[in-house]
């Protein structure tokens, strides 16, 4: 049980090595701030090209061009077919009339196409959507694999190489995002516990004349612990509100941002605080072995 | 080690603060102390001198427990070297007072939080601790010198700092290893009464000194260390009741009040 | 003139520190190293993007879209005024046969365009080729102003909003590589200094008796000077090799890939030293004000 | 500064290697020294006698230009404090050996490391360099104990060292503070005599001391300092010599060679 007097010695003791190297506790925060940003910053477009492959995943639908010659009645009895195929959500028609309207609007006003053609040479499709589960480079192969095989069908067309190159980046940002987080949670524990152990090298005859006043380890240990968890709050507070400031700068710009909840920033400097003390305890280490 | 942990076989006798038994102690391959044997009974005040280099100081530091024996057996308040829990060092350690033979101030704290300091450790009400430094550092006569740092005071003012500290929590023993190394034999024999002073209370004082002369007239139990043995361990009983007699009527209690001291402040700094 | 056993004893101090704190002075190498390998990146990242950006800049054509009713005269007297515009360099006249062959490449085999129009409805065109110092969103603007004020001319059309978006990426990339490099140098030389402060601190007492023993100044800072140089020494290496190494990888399926000179590779390592030398000058000032 | 910057109006004696003109020394707001005024000749042995805090201590400090006066003049070795190279005080200090009163040895360094780095500062060549730190380390009874840290020293072991390295550069001046506080009467005699000898060879001693008792026995010069103010300078010059003679032949050389000690280490190791 620590006495009233205790208490406020360890609480000085505490804020001591930031009284005394005020420059570098300094730098060290803003150090350690960079580096959680970094992270945070790594966690947020992690979560955004989530996001956003979420939404790009909704445009991966097929379109599937009949062959010319087959009639309204065959055309239409391919609609049921479609539609029980494992990962179809809903299906539509689009007419040659429609066709040509499509590429009337793609060429734009100067042009005037539909009075041009003498006979229209686009062929009728479904737009076949899938459903969310199915929005992946393989399930998209293999039903594109299935209705080729139907002889109603002359060519199946999607944005696969979009698909997988969205899918490619984005494992591969996740990646990268994890190896970024784990340097920079090194960093970040370095930094801190060499700062402590700055303020410990000047302490050492302090630490050893505590020993031999009769001082527990954890009344020599606390100080140091607090100074890093507080270096570690300081930076995450630092870290999470430059992000929080540029988010809510560029929300109004960019629709459909992602943002950490508040339980999840609450959690981050907690985070963060958390590698102030392992920062900390890696310093002190040394000093109390015996 | 060779021997039982349980060396000290006699029943020990209840009066006994601190027990030597067929100590050993080797610094790597150096033997510093060989089968050292002597018991301190409660309040007694015992010399230990020798010439430089004999073991004086790794006898004291044997008793804070700061080094183990090699062999034999080191007993204090109780607790057995032998067969100990380490985490109960620190509530030792704040039952013993010690006056290190180089200080050991903190270079960045001033005189009163270094006297402060060892009663923080030990968790004193902020209150009672203001009283303990104020009558320290009176009695060594630094009262008013009690917000400069160690480096801004001569030797000697600094080896009483360190005095003060290790009587600032009115220790059951108190290990002094050559207290009055730094001091001119008036501040000196201030020191000494002091602990003459202190011992009278009931506190058990063990006095470290190069110089057996000094020693010799104090006229008690002396201890004489040589390469490591005990040479001599003379009890002079009669000759230290009246140097202890003596000492209290010496002690000067003209020094000054902490009240006038504080005065002599306030105009210091008008 | 510091004798020989001097300079035996001042290469020795200056290897003290490194093998008394080997895991510090590894992690503060790495990540001065990681530090270094990002400035150097943004570097070669800035270096390529230019070089993209001078390559993306040659598509920068302008269409000229004409009137349908101009007949082959007034069209062919175009091309010379066309030719004499400052910034233009080439002219190449796109009939419309052309330009429905175009279309047909566009769309693909399934559907014959060619022969499904009746009469051509593509306008003839002028496709204008600008010389390199006029391939900037500006000058682009001011071309297509002056070409639209011509009776002649329908319509003007360019990828102006790309190479804006282009121009504007480049100068942000610039900008912040600017700013990380200021960010990783400060980082880079406050690592430094707080490992040699570190050292130093558990030397203070050295210090100040090599003082009293009569040592100069500059004997007392030699060590240290070379202690932080040689971390930059290594950190700079190691930055470089990493980056040296991943450039031979990609080298191969990366085409047109602008690396590094040897001269600007050994300049880099030069500033790696120089930025150790900052760091270990800042930790020692305090030391020796007196 | 009051003083004009050539307060020392009279010719200086040729032969003056210390001398001090009115000092007076304030830290911040305590006067340290008040007005003192003394010369000391080459080849001269000076014992610097006073209490604790009296100001010897701080008169070693103006020696060596580790503080400068706040009134008045010192001039050692042609060097004068008021008016002077900031850069040249390294080449003052390595003619001057300082015993420090806390030893300030390097504790990271062993024995022998600490004596010879005193010399690397000078820049002296590597073989002449083992010599001298053999020979000193011989005469004060450590050299088999040089690879030893200064933590794994006794205090009196320790003072020796920083003897030894005060010595080593083979000084002009020597300054010794407090050199025998740790050391019992045996040891503290052979380095008195050691003192004298280096004195005997032409190098400038100042002994600081807190006992005028030891002191009064050399039959030397002996200043005595009281609370800054210089209350007594006395010579007993022919006492001295005798005292010189005397200690030149109590001077054991029977302190153990180097070579014989080389053998002894081979064999510890083994
Ligand atoms: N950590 C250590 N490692 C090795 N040897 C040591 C260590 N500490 C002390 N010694 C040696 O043990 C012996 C006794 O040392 P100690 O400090 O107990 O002597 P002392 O009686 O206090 O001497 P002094 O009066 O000079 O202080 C000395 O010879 C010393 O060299
Ligand atoms: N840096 C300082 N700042 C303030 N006061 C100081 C400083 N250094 C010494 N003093 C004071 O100056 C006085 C003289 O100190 P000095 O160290 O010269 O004494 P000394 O004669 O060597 O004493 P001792 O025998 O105890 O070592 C003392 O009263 C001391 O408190
Ligand atoms: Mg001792
Ligand atoms: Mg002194």
């Amino acid at each position: 049980m620590p006495s009233k007097t205790q208490i406020g010695y360890l609480l000085r003791e505490s804020f001591a090595g930031f009284a005394r190297r005020k420059l570098t506790t300094g730098v060290t925060i803003l150090i350690m701030g960079s580096a959680l940003l970094i992270l945070a910053l790594f966690t947020i477009v992690t979560l955004n090209l989530g996001s956003l492959l979420e939404t790009a995943r909704g445009g991966i639908d097929l379109r599937v061009f009949l062959h010319e010659e087959l009639g309204a009645q065959r055309e239409a009895e391919l609609q049921p077919r479609l539609v029980v195929i494992p990962g179809v959500q809903s299906v539509a028609y689009i007419s040659k009339d429609m066709a040509l309207r499509e590429l009337q609007a793609q060429l734009g006003d100067e042009v005037d196409i539909m009075t041009a053609v003498d006979t229209n040479p686009l062929p009728p499709s479904y737009q076949v959507t899938l459903s969310p589960d199915a929005r992946t480079a393989a399930a998209v192969e293999r039903i594109e694999q299935e209705i080729l095989l139907w002889p109603e069908v002359q060519e199946v067309v999607y944005a696969q190489r979009w698909v997988e190159v969205l899918e490619r980046w984005n494992s591969v940002f996740r990646l990268a995002s994890l190896i970024v987080s784990l340097v920079v949670f090194a960093a970040a524990v370095f930094v801190i516990s060499n700062t402590v152990k700055l303020t410990m090298a000047s302490q050492a005859r302090l630490i050893e004349i505590m020993k031999l006043v009769g001082a527990t380890n954890w009344f020599i240990r606390t100080p140091y612990l607090c100074e890093g968890m507080l270096q570690g709050l300081l930076a995450g507070v630092i870290a999470m509100g430059i992000l929080a400031g540029t988010y809510s700068l560029l929300r109004s710009q960019m629709d459909g941002l992602v943002f950490f909840t508040p339980w999840q920033m609450v959690g981050f400097v907690l985070l963060c605080i958390s590698l102030g003390l392992v920062g900390s305890w890696a310093a002190i280490r040394k000093y109390l072995r015996t | 080690m060779k021997f039982d942990s349980k060396i000290n076989k006699g029943p020990l006798d209840l009066r006994t603060v601190i027990g030597f038994f067929h100590t050993h102690l080797l610094y790597r391959d150096h033997a510093a102390l060989t089968d050292v044997s002597f018991t301190v009974a409660n309040g007694e005040f015992v010399c230990l001198t020798g010439p430089s280099g004999a073991g004086k100081s790794s006898i004291l530091r044997l008793i804070t427990m700061d080094l183990l024996p090699t062999e034999g057996q080191v007993i204090v308040r109780g607790m057995v070297s032998t067969n100990m829990n380490r985490r109960r060092i620190p509530l030792l350690r704040r039952e013993i007072g010690y006056v290190f033979q180089d200080f050991r101030l903190l270079e960045d704290r001033d005189v009163y939080q270094n006297v402060q300091f060892a009663q923080v450790v030990v968790g004193i009400s902020s209150k009672q601790m203001k009283n303990n430094v104020m009558r320290l550092l009176t009695q060594v006569g630094l009262w008013d010198k009690r917000h400069r740092l160690p480096h801004q005071l001569s030797g000697g003012e600094q080896q009483r700092v360190a005095i003060a500290r290790a009587m600032v929590n009115s220790p059951k023993i108190l290990l002094a290893d050559e207290p009055t190394g730094n001091l001119d034999p008036v501040v000196a024999q201030e020191i000494i009464d002091l602990l003459f002073r202190i011992n009278t209370g009931g506190t058990c004082v063990v006095f470290s000194t190069h110089d057996h002369e000094i020693v010799k007239n104090f006229g008690q139990r002396v201890i004489v260390i040589e390469n490591g043995r005990i040479t001599s361990d003379e009890e002079h009983k009669t000759a230290a009741s009246t140097a202890h007699r003596l000492a209290d009527r010496m002690y000067r209690p003209s020094a000054p009040q902490p009240a006038a001291v504080r005065v002599q402040e306030g105009s210091e700094r008008a």
